[in-house]
């Protein structure tokens, strides 16, 4: 009826603003009860939402809320709960034995999920495709050496070796999503767009670029409780516009810069919610390099360098300091790491010692975006002090990831690196091995105890034992002088007041199906 | 020559005050150093965002780094861009436009299809599609821009030469024997210069507008080196918790393109008139 | 004649789209894998994009799909470029046009009255106004008006292009950026029309009117506005190049999924496949307004179509 | 006598220029009878052209006008407003220009701007009725197959025939005074020969008098009762055509005849330029005394002041202290 009235003033030429301010009426004002219906706003696009090549935390937050795994992460912790397995062990070290709940069933008519999908869900990703091609996410299930279907809901996870970490980087998460496999054998290519699942939520409508909409699945036969009916994610590119859309109330949740926290507080009908992250941001040299190849030079850079002022600066004071690889809240986290206070004298001494008391040039290579060009901005700062002249090489996303391959990193002198991290230690200590030395170790750090302690955690399966494998890895990294740890990040959410999202401690996990009323 | 310019150009206000402007802001560029009050890139964390004050006489951006500095150093990036920018596709430009000319039928139309090739893309796109490639920064930036720019110069150098080609005194001095490079020097160019001069003045402003585009875009000059543009972004950025850097450096940008564009067109008023349509 | 050349001009575009991937520094690959690619992914994904192949056959095979209207995938949701483009197009298109649009509106009855009463307050006062005008670049402008009539006054909304199928709140979501692109539009055509507006009704062809005591309101309004139109409209052919360029700025501000702001995300992360077909279509575009544009003069002056006529039974 | 249709007295016409006022019509009087065809001659630059523009008050925005009486049809032109002075061009006068080329709106089918120029005159008629008799009006001036040509454009019609459709345009509007101005000049010599029979032709159809801009003598001669002589500016001699050119009184009026001893030559050749040694004097700096005697053969020292226009009889008048 209003918009009848609107449209009566635009065609009888009347003017833009009077029609504007009805419509301006119309617009959602803040509810204080909350709705069935909410949107949130994603900063990219969903690319491809099939859990063996997604491409990224959208796409897996999709998965998880619209495809069941065995088990489910629980909202706000590491840790998991039962989805669509009723019970789930682990047997022995290489051996985990499901049973599925019965009467579980996919969408749009695709039947039961039994065994057999469980089977061919995880056996995807180390059976190269028809095009002979691995799975992106190949390397989640490395440990798989197959699946055994025992009946038509109960099987066995078969592993090659021990792999603790499969529960919560694998079976909780995306690569753990349990697809039909005659959706799969039916739709082909398409399964990166369809999203056929069991799960809480169905995969209503995607309009590219615009929305994408998950509606309750009414058949849904699980223990998790999704709240809202109808939840609305809207990729929005600019961070800014994102958050002017927030205040006009036409996105009920986005994520936002920490150092925008203050201005989000003050707003009306909005809570801010403020999560640790589990990433980890540092920069270090290319130790192979002169003259990073002597220690002595590595720890007057780690002295040089004042960390708070890099957070009080480029994290506007609100992100914590790292002193190690592992983040607080992680298995492994080194409580007594040392922490680093900045001292010029020792520094400048050590460089003397190094003989180069009167500094050196070098470059320090990072990403194009605002933060880690502060940060570099205010490295540059303080190692002007010491005499360490830095010239800055910003690198945008394409041309910076691609030092990962062809032995890329071999020209790096210092580089400021960020790298997501996941719930499992081994996952993030992989990336400093020797091996992998010309792909995403850039520093080309080599320690053969590390690698070994790299290995042994892997297998290990006693808590205990791996978080002592761990400390000691981190403190092998701490004496190598080679990382200058910043932050593990902190994330910052705006919410309507009504409005309870259900998040994951690494900041980008969201699950859907915990979003609720506050 | 000179002096009948500048009387022409000032006896308009919008011309007197395009060439104010323009003056002012062509000092402040060579003597940002002097201008500014502190290092532009000089850092202080705990006073990021401070509003106007005796110390920072625009505020703080979000590092605590000095705006009034920033946008003064903004401006010799500005500037700097845009001259070196028209001086290299205004070269170019004439040199293929003369060259096109002279040379045989195919190649002049090669040139020419080039020209259209470059001119099929609406400018800022262009820029992006070469950005997408080349990467973003300074030499980038002022390289894939001065492409943009090429095909205007060259096709009226191209027109003008062939004027004069076909005019006839051009065959009586052939007659005469003299080189061709005379000609040239003695007739084809000071009939390119006017014109070439009012377009490369008319397009600064435009060539202004584009950096400050892409690096709004984040495509364009890389911090932490000041851009209006650069500025602009961060300024929008921290808007809730200050509005001094996008206003200033949005200022800024407004004050230098109108001034530009008053002063150019001042000047294709006082120089050729007849170029007053083309664009 | 004119549509080889613009053919010519398109095909050296793709041409040059295509030679220009050769330069890249790091590839596409790698950026999708992100901290995960083992070489042989990437070398998978690579043969899978044809990054490996020769340009000259990668530019046989491009030029041979886009002819079927296969622009190639979007390497990371493996979508096909063409629909991508194709969803993006409208809202683009809708874009520009109401900016064109607005231009005019303004445009044009602001240099009519500034040409009727040279020197006046008024012409002053819209000389001014259009200058400052032209120098508000149209980043700026979004920026403002986003703020201003989107999140102070809340009169318009500030995400997207709207709802599909429903004109009404389309047109809402197109007014704010619109304005933004049309602004610097509406000063530049007020003072191309002021100036050839005042040399036409300095024709001998107005003296025979007013010799004969035409009023002045027919003479402006139907004999005069004619002429003065021509070169207005060559330059809109231009300005629908600088008009997508700007829509770049108000599509990322506004978040429209439009071309430009499909182009700049796909810069971001080395989506060549999309910038190359979103460039693309926006080069045809651009090309196909300026072809109209030409066709445009054969509607108003006679003279023109005797001229094509001419042309014609030369050729023939 | 009975009163003349027109009669000018002290008519002043300035141009600003960049280095001043340049004076194009000084003191002129000129009496226009009823139902005559008067001929102005003069070289180019003596303000014929203006005179014309003057009295169809289309001058341009740079020229400043002054003038003692300006008295048509009894009404005091220079202090009717603007408004009325639009109604009575197209109306009680109109106006043949020079160049038929420039003068008719390029991208208008001429029946548009033939049925447009008639509304002042006839705003009862409908637009059809002015279609009708604008065909009508063409065929009578000799442009074949007038109904079809009336959605032609200019560019598609000759010279000639373009001329004839401004002298239709005039003749539609039935005017007390027309102003041809230089009508043959623009055309070649054949057609200016067809439109000078033309204008012979429609002579009668005119119910008013008709001011005939030249610098043909031959084509006044042949065409005119009266004549007036215009020299930089100011009228210098005047009276019937026979006497005028039969016994030339003033020594610039002698000059110009005898650039052009056959008028009939003259038409052929298509109007030669009199060749007089000398040149017109600058407007912008006026010679004070007689403004012919620096180019005058039989100067002397009286014409170190300016003679007024003296009557001689059978009305002639002449400025020149000779008489």
């Amino acid at each position: 009826m209003s918009y009848a009235a609107t449209r009566r003033q635009v065609l009888a030429g009347g003017s833009a603003l009077l029609a504007a301010a009805t419509t301006g009426l119309l617009r959602p004002t803040p509810a204080s009860a909350a709705p069935d219906k909410i949107v949130v706003r994603v900063d990219r696009d969903l690319a491809n939402l099939d859990p063996a090549n997604r491409t990224g935390p959208i796409d897996v937050n999709v998965l998880n809320a619209v495809q069941q795994g065995l088990i489910a992460f629980k909202p706000g912790s590491t840790d998991w709960q039962l989805d669509a397995a009723e019970e789930i062990k682990q047997v022995s070290d290489t051996e985990i034995s499901f049973k599925l709940r019965p009467g579980l069933t996919f969408t749009d008519g695709y039947g039961d999920l039994t065994a057999e999908d469980v089977k061919f869900s995880f056996e995807r990703f180390i059976k190269p495709d028809s095009a002979g091609k691995m799975v992106d996410y190949a390397s989640d299930w490395g440990a798989l050496d197959h699946v055994e279907v025992t009946g038509p809901l109960t099987g066995r996870i078969l592993l090659k070796s021990a792999a603790p970490a499969l529960w919560v980087i694998t079976l909780a998460d995306g690569s753990g999503r349990i697809i039909s496999k005659k959706a799969f054998e039916k739709l082909g290519d398409k399964i990166a767009s369809t999203v056929i699942g069991s799960g809480p939520y169905i995969f209503k409508e995607w309009k590219p670029r615009e929305q994408f909409v998950l509606e309750i699945n009414p058949d849904y036969k699980g223990p998790i409780k999704p709240f809202f009916k109808q939840i609305v994610g809207r990729p929005i590119q600019e961070q800014k516009t994102s958050d002017i859309a927030f205040q006009a109330n036409e996105i009920d949740f986005e994520r936002f810069e920490p150092e925008n926290k203050k201005a989000f507080s003050a707003l009306p009908d909005t809570s801010v919610v403020e999560l640790q992250g589990i990433d980890y941001v540092w920069f270090g040299p290319n130790i192979e390099k002169k003259p990073f190849d002597d220690i002595r030079v590595r720890q007057a850079l780690r002295l040089a360098v004042d960390v708070d002022a890099i957070l009080a600066g480029a994290y506007a004071g609100l992100y914590p300091r790292a002193n190690a690889l592992l983040a607080p809240n992680l298995l492994g986290y080194w409580k007594e790491a040392p922490v680093y206070k900045r001292d010029l004298e020792t520094a400048k001494k050590l460089l003397a010692d190094a003989g180069l008391a009167d500094g050196f040039k070098t470059t320090l290579t990072v990403l194009s975006d605002a933060k880690p060009q502060a940060v570099a901005a205010i490295v540059q700062a303080n190692l002007a002090e010491v005499g360490i002249q830095v010239d800055i090489n910003t690198l945008d996303p394409g041309a910076y990831w691609a030092l990962g391959e062809k032995d890329g990193s071999k020209v790096l002198d210092l580089s400021l690196i960020e790298y997501s991290g996941k719930f499992d230690p081994s996952f993030q200590t992989q990336w400093f091995t020797s091996a992998q030395v010309g792909q995403w170790n850039w520093q080309r750090w080599k320690s053969k105890e590390f690698d070994d302690l790299d290995a042994q955690g892997a297998k290990t399966t006693d808590p205990k034992e791996r978080e002592a494998i761990y400390l000691k890895a981190q403190q092998l990294m701490d004496e190598s002088a080679a990382f200058v740890w910043i932050t593990h990040n902190v994330n910052t959410y705006a919410a309507k007041s009504w409005l309870k999202p259900g998040l994951l401690p690494n900041g980008n996990g969201w699950l859907y199906t915990a979003f609720s009323a506050a | 020559m000179a002096r009948w310019l500048l009387a022409r150009v000032m006896n308009t206000h919008a011309g007197a005050f395009g060439l104010v402007t323009v003056v002012v802001l062509l000092i402040v560029a060579i003597a940002a150093p002097l201008v500014a009050l502190h290092d532009p890139n000089a850092i202080a964390p705990i006073d990021r965002l401070q509003p106007p004050s005796l110390a920072h006489i625009f505020g703080t951006d979000h590092l605590g780094r000095d705006l009034y500095s920033r946008v003064v150093y903004g401006t010799r990036v500005a500037i700097g861009v845009s001259i070196v920018v028209m001086s290299i596709s205004l070269s170019v430009g004439v040199l293929l436009g003369i060259g096109a000319a002279y040379a045989p039928r195919a190649l002049d139309q090669l040139v020419l299809s080039i020209f259209d090739i470059i001119n099929a893309f609406p400018s800022i796109i262009l820029a992006l599609a070469l950005v997408a490639v080349l990467g973003a920064g300074l030499g980038n930036l002022i390289l894939l821009v001065s492409v943009v720019f090429i095909p205007q110069f060259g096709r009226v150098a191209r027109a003008q030469t062939l004027s004069i080609r076909n005019s006839l005194f051009f065959e009586a001095e052939k007659v005469l024997g003299t080189q061709p490079w005379r000609i040239l020097l003695h007739h084809v160019l000071p009939n390119i210069i006017g014109p070439i001069f009012v377009l490369a003045s008319m397009n600064i402003p435009v060539v202004i507008t584009i950096e400050a585009g892409l690096s709004f875009l984040g495509v364009g000059v890389r911090p932490p080196l000041a851009s209006w543009g650069n500025l602009l972004h961060d300024g929008y950025t921290y808007l809730d918790q200050s509005p001094w850097p996008a206003i200033t450096s949005g200022l800024a940008l407004m004050l230098a393109t109108l001034g530009f564009t008053l002063l150019g067109e001042a000047l294709r008023d006082a120089i050729d008139p007849k170029l007053r349509r083309e664009r | 004649m004119k549509l080889t050349a613009a053919a010519v001009a398109v095909v050296g575009a793709v041409l040059l789209l295509l030679s220009l991937t050769l330069l890249i520094p790091g590839d596409p690959a790698t950026m999708l894998l992100g901290p995960r690619a083992t070489p042989e992914t990437v070398a998978a994904l690579k043969a899978e994009m044809g990054l490996d192949l020769p340009l000259p056959t990668r530019l046989a095979q491009f030029l041979g799909r886009a002819a079927t209207g296969d622009l190639g995938v979007d390497i990371f949701s493996g979508r096909p470029v063409s629909t991508m483009v194709l969803q993006a197009l409208p809202n683009t298109i809708l874009l520009a046009v109401s900016a064109i649009l607005l231009a005019i509106l303004f445009g044009l009855p602001l240099g009519t009255i500034a040409a009727l009463k040279p020197d006046s307050i008024a012409d002053q006062a819209i000389a001014f106004l259009s200058v400052g005008f032209v120098s508000a670049p149209s980043f700026v402008n979004s920026i403002f008006l986003l703020l201003v009539f989107a999140l102070w006054l809340n009169w318009f909304p500030v995400l997207g292009a709207g709802t599909a199928g429903d004109p009404l709140d389309q047109l809402w979501h197109v007014v704010l950026p619109a304005v933004a692109l049309a602004v610097g539009w509406i000063g530049y055509i007020a003072r191309l029309l002021r100036s050839s507006l005042l040399e036409v009704l300095n024709e001998p062809y107005v003296r025979t009117m007013r010799a004969y005591g035409v009023p002045e309101s027919v003479i402006v309004l139907k004999y005069a506005l004619k002429p003065a139109c021509i070169p207005t409209l060559a330059i809109l052919g231009i300005g629908v190049g600088e008009l997508l360029g700007g829509a770049v700025f108000a599509e990322v501000i506004f978040n429209r999924p439009g071309l430009g702001s499909l182009i700049y995300g796909a810069i971001a992360v080395r989506n060549y496949p999309v910038v190359q077909g979103g460039v693309l279509v926006v080069v045809l575009l651009f090309v196909a307004t300026n072809f109209l544009v030409d066709l445009s003069y054969l509607w108003i002056d006679p003279r023109a179509r005797a001229r094509l006529a001419l042309a014609g039974e030369r050729s023939a | 006598m009975a009163a003349p249709l027109l009669s000018i007295r002290g008519l002043e016409v300035r141009y600003a220029t960049e280095r001043g006022p340049a004076r194009v019509l000084r003191s002129v009087d000129i009496d226009i009878p009823e139902n005559a065809v008067v001929g102005v001659v003069g070289e180019s630059g003596s303000g014929k052209s203006t005179l014309a523009l003057t009295l169809m008050d289309l001058l341009p925005g740079n020229a400043q006008q002054s003038a003692a009486s300006l008295l048509f049809e009894g009404v005091e032109l220079s202090s009717l407003p603007r408004s009325q002075r639009r109604r009575l061009r197209g109306t009680r006068m109109a106006m043949v220009f020079q160049d038929p080329m420039s003068s008719l709106h390029p991208l208008f089918a001429i029946g548009t701007q033939m049925v447009d120029i008639q509304r002042t005159k006839h705003p009862e008629l409908s637009s059809r009725d002015l279609r009708q008799r604008a065909a009508a009006m063409l065929t009578r001036v000799g442009v074949p197959d007038a109904a079809a040509r009336m959605s032609r454009y200019p560019h598609e019609f000759s010279g000639g025939m373009r001329q004839r459709v401004m002298i239709a345009m005039a003749l539609l509007v039935q005017p007390k005074l027309l102003i041809a101005d230089e009508p043959t000049t623009a055309l070649d010599a054949t057609i200016e020969a067809q439109i000078v029979e033309l204008l012979r032709d429609v002579r009668s159809d005119i119910r008013g008098s008709i001011i005939l801009i030249s610098h043909s003598l031959g084509l006044v001669a042949d065409l005119c009762d009266h004549v007036v002589v215009m020299y930089a500016g100011e009228v210098v001699e005047t009276g019937a055509v026979d006497d005028v050119f039969g016994a030339p009184q003033h020594p610039y009026t002698r000059a110009l005849l005898d650039c052009e001893i056959d008028p009939w030559a003259a038409v052929e050749k298509g109007a030669a330029l009199p060749r007089i040694p000398g040149a017109p004097p600058d407007l912008v700096e006026m010679p004070a005394g007689c403004v012919f005697a620096p180019r005058c053969p039989q100067r002397h020292e009286r014409c170190g002041v300016a003679p007024a226009l003296k009557s001689l009889d059978g009305n002639r008048t002449v400025a020149c202290w000779l008489r």
